[in-house]
């Protein structure tokens, strides 16, 4: 390495030979406005170099320096006494018993996605995974949140397929089994692909480490794969909108993952850790080695020196500006304890990998930059992660939205055809239908450890050597949150909150991704605020705080924004693997019992997608006084072993569930018999999409404690049917019209949706 | 019409990380040649068309790439024409 | 029984295989690909997974790593060896057994859950089983359509050597039952001398009911019986 | 010493399932391209080497080849030399 010591004694900033010149323009051109200039210039006391300049524009693009959304997340419930770590690391840790910790977050990659589907989604899973092992956690397990346009278009099923395949050869290559997620299609997301993925870790408590660099005088080293001049400035692209002509200028941009350099790198980690030769360590993220150095500064109360021509590049004759800004994947930095650099290097070595020393942490907070021995950049630490200015907008709801939630439906609510031929209609819907399709290209089975896997209401893995599990989930329904941000970003959270219990998992605490359009117009702004408001409120009832997340705004292109869709990533925990509750019927002859209150509404539900193609209404209300009852209700029945199945109700309604229930994996699948004497009309009814209601199944001998429960609770239970054998049928009856199908044909229509679609007509990229 | 047989190879843009070129160099190191620098790995493909001339052919073959062989965003790709074969049956 | 569990750069499985062998008593040992000799095994077992990233093929670049030389001087001396996925695909290119594994049909990762057929009970890895006993096991795995020139695939059969099946619930070899195209749905098959086995699916990931099977167990307690009685 | 670019194209061996080209095939007949027939689909490979002479950078490939880049159960493999590069910086 090249001594950093021989340049200390000269801290003068030497402008390089043929760097731009810092104009109005090349300020511009990074995204920062004049008022976040005039603060750079404050906080440098003089104009900055282009280095510099590019330094600042990374760290205080929206993705790093989270300026529109700052003060709203300081909004957000973050304690409980199960809480290790909070907001602000790679991720958030929780206690989940018997000595054990969970790491968890989630985090998007929805501009890349748009994009290059395949890599974008690859690299969005291989940058969550080094999020959980930066915390030294193994990571456990994936869940993947996608959504889509409508199938019809070449163009979404090549970004569908190229998403889910990259999703898929990341996760499967490193060995992480996936145990669920979501896949969503509407127009709303034509152009603007949502691809959220989350990742879950366990760690023994003690083995937490953090991202921060202190002690002066400690070596800072880049560990993994070499920095090449790859997604240079994807920081500052992922905060802007997309145009027409994205593809063009984007394409130095992509950055392409190498699943295989992340499994070493990850045991490469573990063993790092484990060594206690180092004390800090980071993912090179987004802004890469510019935002892992300058945070762990940071958080760490030190300063940074960096030797540029010490960094391990994969192309000739790159600049610091270059180096500092690629986001080049599969790279970490790491923070060794003076004079264990070399035994960090053998570690890495054993692994097939590279660690070399850059520089060192300093005692005098400032994130100092060179190239051989001159001092190309000189910011201090804390204005450059901390200083951000942050904005705080007035929201104002559109008009339009507000014209849509009060649409009159009542034109919409008779069906075209007979009930079971809409019924047929809305399970086959890609909303609706099995994502087998997805899944089935998952390794959901690695590991030895998934105890649900992909197909129920949450996934679940256990923790060896001990009767506990985790379970987890992610939801959210951007129609909802459309027609009414608040309400809708509450039913997130009580739909993640559901499908824990559903398994028997107590939810525990939440992580989110904050998915919107352009901040800086009212409308959008308004649901921003509106739906962490609603997250708020709902984490706050349920007692499920948020340990982090991310946010990605600007989701638009020409203009058009996607559905505000606030991803919920929700965990919980399972005291006892033996007691985890099936999704579907278990037994012939058992009671099916509603939970909650069938009330009908139908507003933003599927039914009026499929059927009228149309996005409006009141969307369902929540009760979260009441969800949390219904929670506790089915936690208590699990608890005392007396239901056989349990899942809750969402797109597609009642009928739908009941038929999830009926046809389970489609390898066994019962019969339903029954009937609800409400006085709604058939197609609300069965189609509508209130919350709060969950279907069980129990043992007709336990039907009565099972009623006791919900009673003692204040949910309302109700018994509708029977379980019945498969070749009975499946009917389903209300006061004014019914439903009945054979369970082979229903079946068909769930499985088959998808590949059928897919294997239609080809993707195409053009 | 004639028939024609063109080859496509689509290949990797320069500068954006090839993994799979990377692990057969390292590979090809430790098995002991020395001498291997950059492994860049890409596709060939080999396409039967029916056209009524070699430039139609060769047009043809450009649009397949534009629209479904090659990758825009990380994928560069060149034609070559193979031979033209007689008739109908290839 | 001491079994070495190899781990290759990349391999995913280790673990897994590694508790499947110590359920039925193994002693089990992780050995790193670059290390050499394996002596005072009883049995070699080659992990599932990604080694080397499947780049170039599937297992193609891990045969080449210094313990296979090991790997195949302790088969060929009669001991044996067991590759599962990955573990099948190195065994392929490793020459230890015929045939490749290319890429599955449907062009599409396929991670479900599979019914196999026990083609035979007569050899070590499978005493347990009954003829013909009807396994649910996950398979994982984007590259295990198995192929070999025709002559290598008749004389698998002729022989006998297609140990596991893809068949439906119901026992029968049909072609929905084939996940990834393999020539006569073979999942598994072993070498002339029956001491080497590959198989595509994944029996260490079905040896606990919590995990939706146990149908692998008896894959493992085979292989513990007869090799704690040669010892 | 000098420095070569070799090409090495890898391609299914006939009368191997071609799944690949199969769909690929499919794919452009769907998107209304009726003239094309057979696809096969390979790999490509280009491959820095040096060496003392054109020859043998060609022999080395082709060990390389026999050795690693081809399954000679179900490959076969073509070896071209695209360019000499001069010195030793490619
Ligand atoms: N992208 C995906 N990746 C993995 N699993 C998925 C994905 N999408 C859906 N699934 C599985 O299918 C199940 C059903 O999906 P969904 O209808 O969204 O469930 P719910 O309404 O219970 O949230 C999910 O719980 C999940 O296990
Ligand atoms: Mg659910």
């Amino acid at each position: 390495m090249t001594p950093a010591n021989s340049a200390a004694t000269e801290r003068s900033v030497q402008p390089r030979d043929g760097d731009p010149e810092i104009t109005a323009e090349v300020v511009a051109g990074h995204g920062l406005s004049e008022e976040e200039y005039e603060k750079v210039l404050n906080i440098m006391g003089r104009t900055p170099t282009f280095t510099e300049l590019g330094v600042f524009s990374a760290m205080w693009s929206e993705h790093c320096g989270y300026k529109n959304s700052r003060p709203l997340l300081s909004l957000l419930p973050t304690k409980a006494p199960w809480v290790i770590q909070g907001p602000g690391e790679n991720a958030g840790v929780i206690d989940v018993g018997d000595g054990y910790a969970l790491a968890f977050k989630i985090e998007s990659h929805n501009h890349p996605s748009a994009v290059e589907p395949y890599q974008g989604a690859a690299t969005g899973v291989g940058g969550i995974l080094r999020d959980i092992f930066t915390m030294g956690a193994r990571p456990v397990a994936v869940l993947d949140s996608l959504r889509f346009g409508d199938l019809d278009s070449g163009r979404v099923r090549y970004l569908f397929s190229g998403v889910v395949s990259g999703v898929g050869d990341y996760g499967n290559c490193v060995g992480v089994p996936n145990i669920g997620g979501e896949v969503v299609f509407d127009r709303g997301y034509e152009g603007n692909p949502i691809v959220n993925a989350m990742c879950l870790g366990l760690m023994k408590r003690e083995d937490l480490i953090t991202a921060s660099a202190s002690g002066t005088g400690a070596s800072l080293m880049t560990v993994g794969a070499r920095t090449g001049r790859d997604g240079i400035h994807g920081a500052t692209f992922a905060s802007e909108e997309l145009s027409e002509d994205s593809d063009e200028s984007s394409r130095p941009r992509v950055q392409v993952g190498d699943p295989f350099t992340e499994k070493l790198l990850l045991e490469a980690s573990l063993e790092l850790i484990g060594s206690g030769a180092i004390t800090g360590i980071q993912d090179m993220g987004a802004a890469g080695i510019t935002s892992s150095a300058s945070e762990m500064a940071g958080r760490g109360g030190s300063g940074v020196e960096m030797e540029m021509a010490d960094v391990p590049v994969r192309e000739e004759g790159m600049t610091p500006y270059e180096i500092l800004l690629s986001e080049s994947q599969e790279r970490m930095l790491v923070v060794a304890e003076p004079g264990r650099e070399e035994e960090v290097r053998q570690i890495l070595e054993k692994w097939e990998l590279e660690a070399r020393v850059i520089g060192r942490v300093t005692d005098d907070g400032m994130f100092r930059v060179l190239e051989h021995g001159k001092v190309v950049a000189n910011i201090p630490a804390l204005p450059l992660t901390g200083g951000c200015p942050t904005y705080e907008r007035e929201g104002i709801e559109s008009a339009e939205i507000q014209a849509l939630r009060n649409m009159d439906l009542t034109e919409h609510l008779t069906p075209e055809g007979d009930l079971t031929e809409s019924f047929q209609r809305l399970l086959g819907s890609p909303n609706v239908a099995s994502k087998r399709w997805v899944y089935h290209q998952y390794d959901t089975t690695v590991r030895t450890a998934t105890a649900v896997r992909p197909g129920g209401d949450s996934g679940v893995i256990r923790i060896r050597g001990t009767q506990r599990a985790v379970a987890a989930t992610t939801d959210c329904n951007g129609r909802f949150v459309y027609l009414e941000p608040k309400t809708g970003a509450m039913a997130a959270v009580a739909e993640a909150a559901r499908n824990l219990v559903c398994v028997g998992a107590l939810p525990t605490a939440i992580t989110n991704n904050l998915n919107f359009g352009n901040p800086l117009k009212a409308h959008i702004y308004y649901q921003l605020r509106e739906s962490v408001l609603g997250i708020a409120a709902a984490c706050d009832a349920f007692e499920t705080p948020v340990t982090g997340g991310n946010v990605s705004l600007f989701n638009e292109t020409d203009g058009r924004a996607i559905y505000p869709t606030p991803v919920i990533g929700m965990v919980g925990v399972i005291e006892d693997v033996s007691k985890i509750t099936a999704q579907a019927f278990q037994r012939i002859g058992d009671d099916v019992v509603l939970l909650g209150t069938n009330t009908g509404e139908i507003g933003g539900s599927e039914y009026l997608y499929v059927t009228a193609s149309l996005v409006a209404g009141q969307p369902p209300s929540i009760d979260l006084e009441g969800e949390r009852a219904l929670q506790q209700a089915v936690l208590s029945m699990n608890q005392s072993s007396l239901i056989r199945s349990a899942h809750d109700c969402s797109e597609g309604g009642l009928a739908c569930a009941l038929a999830e229930c009926a046809i389970g994996d489609g390898e066994a699948p019962f019969g339903l018999s029954a009937r609800l004497d409400d006085d709604l009309r058939p197609v609300v009814s069965l189609f509508g999409e209130a919350q709060g209601r969950i279907i069980i199944s129990c043992d007709p001998a336990s039907t009565s404690d099972v009623l006791k429960i919900a009673e003692s609770h204040g949910v309302p239970a109700l018994r509708i049917g029977a379980v019945t054998e498969a070749t009975d049928g499946f009917s389903l009856t209300v006061r004014d019209g019914s439903l009945s199908a054979s369970v082979a044909e229903l079946a068909r229509a769930y499985f088959d949706a998808l590949p059928n679609i897919m294997d239609a007509s080809p993707a195409t990229g053009g | 019409m004639s028939q024609y047989r063109l080859e496509i190879r689509v290949k990797p843009r320069p500068g954006l990380l090839d993994p799979q070129g990377k692990a057969i160099h390292h590979s090809l190191n430790s098995l002991g040649w020395d001498g291997v620098g950059d492994v860049r790995v890409g596709k060939v493909m080999y396409i039967d068309i029916e056209a009524d001339s070699e430039t139609s052919a060769g047009e043809a073959a450009e649009a397949m790439c534009r629209k479904l062989l090659a990758n825009p965003v990380t994928e560069d790709f060149e034609i070559s024409m193979i031979e033209a074969l007689e008739g109908a049956g290839s | 029984m001491k079994v070495a569990v190899i781990t290759f750069p990349g391999s995913n499985c280790d673990y897994d295989l590694y508790k499947a062998a110590q359920q039925v008593g193994g002693d089990a040992t992780f050995v790193w690909h670059r290390e050499r000799g394996l002596a005072g095994y009883d049995a070699v077992l080659l992990p599932g997974g990604f080694s080397y990233g499947d780049y170039l093929r599937a297992g193609a670049i891990a045969r080449m790593s210094p313990i296979m030389e090991d790997v195949t001087s302790f088969a060929n001396s009669g001991g044996p060896v067991l590759g599962i996925c990955n573990g099948f695909q190195i065994l392929c290119e490793a020459g230890l057994l015929p045939g490749a594994l290319m890429r599955n049909s449907s062009l599409k990762f396929q991670g479900k859950d599979v019914f196999i057929r026990v083609e035979r009970n007569d050899m070590l890895f499978t005493s347990d089983y009954t003829e013909g006993q009807v396994l649910r096991i996950p398979i994982a795995h984007g590259e295990g359509n198995y192929e070999a020139d025709t002559a290598t695939l008749e004389a698998l059969e002729a022989e006998g050597r297609v140990v596991f099946r893809y068949v439906d619930a119901s026992g029968e070899s049909t072609e929905d039952a084939n996940p990834n195209g393999s020539w006569h749905n073979i999942a598994g098959i072993t070498n002339a001398k029956g001491n080497v086995l590959g198989m595509m699916p994944h029996p260490e990931r079905a040896m606990e009911s919590i995990l939706g099977s146990t149908d692998g167990v008896a894959l493992f307690t085979s292989m513990a019986g007869s090799l704690s009685l040669s010892t």
